[in-house]
């Protein structure tokens, strides 16, 4: 029998030759006749202006943070769904009480306005 | 050696079903969308292309094989090609565990099943950033922030609703969530399936959702700059992901592969899943042709405001009412009704709430803006 | 030298050979995606020590969460997106006090008298475990709770941090 | 057994890593490359605490706690970092350490 994660890695691979193969298959089927009006930056037809590797507003950040908090508590939740059949209804009011402390957190935030998009 | 070589051709059939099941799926969509827009589709009229011109798929996957691949100028080339195969590895990567059918049907029954699925889907955003920022555009930009932001938001509801089976099930092995499911927890925690089909469409970028590649405001979002085969790859992608998403929702609320006569034929299991899956793709279809595309802001308010929120809400009701009837030692059917009460309730309760505040918020912006129709943003969603 | 051997050191020399490209890339971003393929690197070999959990963990937080987040931070402040390398000195006094570190800490590990095997076959209910753990007062339920709250801190204080004013 | 590969080996991955980070954080004068070489640290941290749980005792849970704690620390301190890098960016347009004269007031 082979190992479970051997046969996860072995998908994994198989996975990125089929990611692989069709654009290589492309590009050696493709005709490659390149110009420099072809690889202009597309601008909705318009020329292209300025860079594009610019500044931009801080806010998107603001919504990965949430994920990132978000995500670590949900990841440590997966342990615990897991044991719910062994749990008494104290252990289960604990879990209750991680999750409420943390939604205590996302509504401060909302009443101050900080999740409203600038 | 023997069994090494059944292991992989196991992987490698698993691995191409869900190209071959897309090549079937972008034809049906395509005709279903037709169909409601008044148009006839896909036909035969310039070339045959079989019955109802069925491998129309199979004709455009030739065509764009032999399209010039173009990278533009200042792109970053390394990057800007291995988006394109991170996207498609990792829709397929999902599919080591989706069970097909009861046994035998699935290339590895992980112990960490479920939570395979959440880690493997929480890699697609990061192609998404790499298409957008080596393709040196500022739509492609904009389109990869808004990946970001919406697509990864999403995955919190996501997740926690995802918790709601796995906690009933007490496994996170997909085949044992299915063996949980006598009653479809769809049946069970409505609100659950709920908020998972809405978080899934917000992370499969469909619309009324469909902000990262919204074609009338950035082009094409992210992948505005790519061309033939990796234009194709993303696309193909696409709609692998809608379909795992379909297969996952039927795997994990509507019952896997569990139907009549399963037990007598085993393979009937793949057909039961197959077509709960195939309905759940076509919600999604109905969705992408009849809704309307949001904005930004009210994207991410929805989830951050009331989908996070209702999500936490269903995961703790359902965690207490459940053990609350377990410790008075219930028939399993009055579980299932008291959870589906309780689920309905907080339904009822999340929209008296959301009403409540909506009209809250409409009297607030015509106060302050009287000569405006209300719920304008302060300024342009970038 | 055995499959196993060789598929830890392959894995070893991914993980290390992408970490050395995040100190010394020249594009902050490649820094950034190398990062990312490093942590990849690690998500394999906590696979390798079967413990499936953290690697899931790896991708799930660090992979879609934290390595995502840099990505955002590298391409929100676009002023250093090519940084000046360090100088020739700087560089050297800093591999200096790194070789120098790694080869103290080397010299210690290999003194200790540390198992050559695993120490028991995994059993399945492990993670359960742990979550009965994470709950149970005479277990971890302060680290649990703590966590919690420390969550919440960082919610708050770096979206204050961080918000439009 | 899946892999039997002594546990100096995973200390040593583990201690080249630190190593690494501890480069990257003397090294770089850029913010976001120090936070980097930070949760690379971190993570050969992690990596040790994972090879001792599994080496020493698998039956128990305490190092995955600690593990999973730690991780939990990371994620907040990239997080927090990076949200002041950020804040430090919109006040002084700049991510290099040396150019940073906030408290010169």
């Amino acid at each position: 029998m082979v190992h479970p994660y051997a046969v996860v890695g072995l998908f994994l691979a198989i996975a990125l030759v089929i990611g692989v193969v069709p654009i290589a298959l492309a590009w050696l089927l493709s005709p490659k006749k390149l110009n420099p009006r072809k690889t202009q930056v597309y601008e909705s037809g318009n020329p292209t202006f300025g860079e594009a590797w610019i500044e931009y507003k801080p806010q998107y950040y603001l919504y990965g943070l949430a994920y990132v908090v978000f995500g670590v508590e949900v990841a440590l939740l997966f342990p615990w769904a897991l044991a719910y059949d062994q749990l008494a209804l104290f252990a289960v009011v604990e879990a209750v009480i991680f999750l409420l402390i943390l939604g205590l957190g996302l509504a401060y935030v909302w009443r101050k306005g900080w999740l409203a998009w600038m | 050696m023997d069994v090494v070589l059944r292991t992989l051709l196991g992987a490698l059939g698993m691995a191409l079903v869900p190209l071959v099941a897309v090549v079937f799926l972008i034809w049906e969509s395509r005709k279903v969308i037709a169909r409601m827009q008044d148009r006839l589709g896909p036909t035969n009229a310039g070339t045959y292309a079989g019955p109802f011109a069925l491998f129309q798929t199979v004709a455009d996957g030739i065509k764009i094989l032999t399209k010039e691949l173009i990278i533009p100028q200042g792109a970053d080339r390394g990057v800007f090609i291995a988006a394109p195969i991170v996207v498609v590895t990792v829709a397929i990567a999902v599919w080591a565990v989706i069970p097909l059918g009861p046994s035998g049907l699935q290339v590895v029954d992980l112990d960490v099943g479920a939570f395979y699925v959440v880690a493997i889907s929480s890699l697609a955003p990061f192609s998404m950033i790499m298409a957008g920022w080596s393709s040196r555009n500022k739509y492609a930009e904009v389109g990869a922030f808004r990946a970001v932001s919406q697509i990864i938001g999403y995955e919190i509801p996501q997740v926690l609703s995802l918790l709601v089976p796995v906690l009933l099930s007490g496994s996170l092995r997909l085949q044992q969530i299915i063996q949980a499911q006598s009653v479809p927890f769809g049946a069970v925690v409505p609100l659950a399936a709920l908020t998972y089909f809405l978080a899934s469409v917000a992370e499969l970028g469909r619309l009324p959702f469909e902000l990262a590649e919204a074609d009338s405001e950035i082009v094409a979002g992210y992948f505005t700059e790519y061309s033939g085969m990796m234009f194709g790859a993303f696309y193909l992608a696409d709609f692998i992901n809608n379909f795992t998403a379909s297969i996952v929702f039927s795997v994990l609320f509507l019952g896997g592969w569990r139907g009549p006569w399963v037990d007598q034929v085993p393979l009937l299991g793949t057909f039961w899943l197959l077509l709960k899956a195939f309905m759940v793709f076509n919600v999604l279809v109905l969705f992408w042709a009849a809704m309307p595309r949001l904005r930004i802001d009210q994207v991410l308010a929805f989830n951050w405001k009331f989908l996070a929120p209702l999500s936490i809400a269903t995961l703790i009701v359902t965690a207490l009412v459940d053990k609350m009837l377990t410790a008075m030692a219930v028939e399993p059917w009055a579980r299932s009704a008291g959870l589906l009460v309780a689920n309905l309730l907080l339904g009822v309760a999340a929209l008296v709430f959301l009403s409540i505040v909506g009209r809250r918020f409409t009297r607030r912006d015509t106060l302050r803006r009287p000569g405006l129709p209300t719920g304008l943003p302060d300024s342009d969603a970038a | 030298m055995s499959v196993g051997q060789l598929t830890f050191l392959a894995f070893a020399a991914f993980t290390l050979g992408a970490a050395v490209r995040v100190v010394t890339h020249r594009l902050v971003f490649h820094a950034a995606l190398w990062l990312i393929a490093s942590f990849f690197g690690i998500a394999a070999v906590y696979l390798l020590l079967e413990s499936p959990f953290m690697a899931g963990v790896q991708l799930f937080i660090y992979i879609g969460g934290v390595a995502v987040l840099t990505a955002i931070a590298v391409m929100v402040t676009k002023g250093m997106m090519r940084r000046d390398l360090p100088t020739m000195a700087n560089v050297r006094s800093s591999a200096l006090v790194a070789v120098s570190l790694f080869l103290v800490m080397s010299w210690t590990i290999l003194q200790m008298p540390l198992p050559e095997a695993p120490a028991s076959p995994v059993f399945e209910e492990g993670l359960a475990m742990l979550g009965m753990a994470l709950v149970d007062p005479r277990g971890y339920l302060l680290p649990f709770e703590v966590v919690s709250l420390m969550l919440l801190i960082v919610l708050i204080g770096a979206l204050y941090v961080a918000r439009e004013r | 057994m899946f892999v039997a590969v002594p546990l100096s080996w995973y200390l040593l991955l583990g201690a080249a890593l630190f190593c690494v980070g501890v480069y990257g954080v003397l090294a770089n004068r850029n913010l976001i490359l120090i936070i980097m070489s930070i949760e690379l640290m971190l993570n050969a941290v992690v990596l040790n605490l994972v090879a001792f749980a599994r080496y020493i005792e698998p039956a128990r849970v305490t190092g995955k706690t600690f593990a999973i704690v730690v991780y939990a620390t990371a994620a907040a301190e990239a997080a927090l970092g990076l949200a002041l890098v950020i804040a430090i960016w919109r006040a002084e347009n700049t991510v290099a350490v040396d150019e940073m004269d906030l408290l010169q007031g």
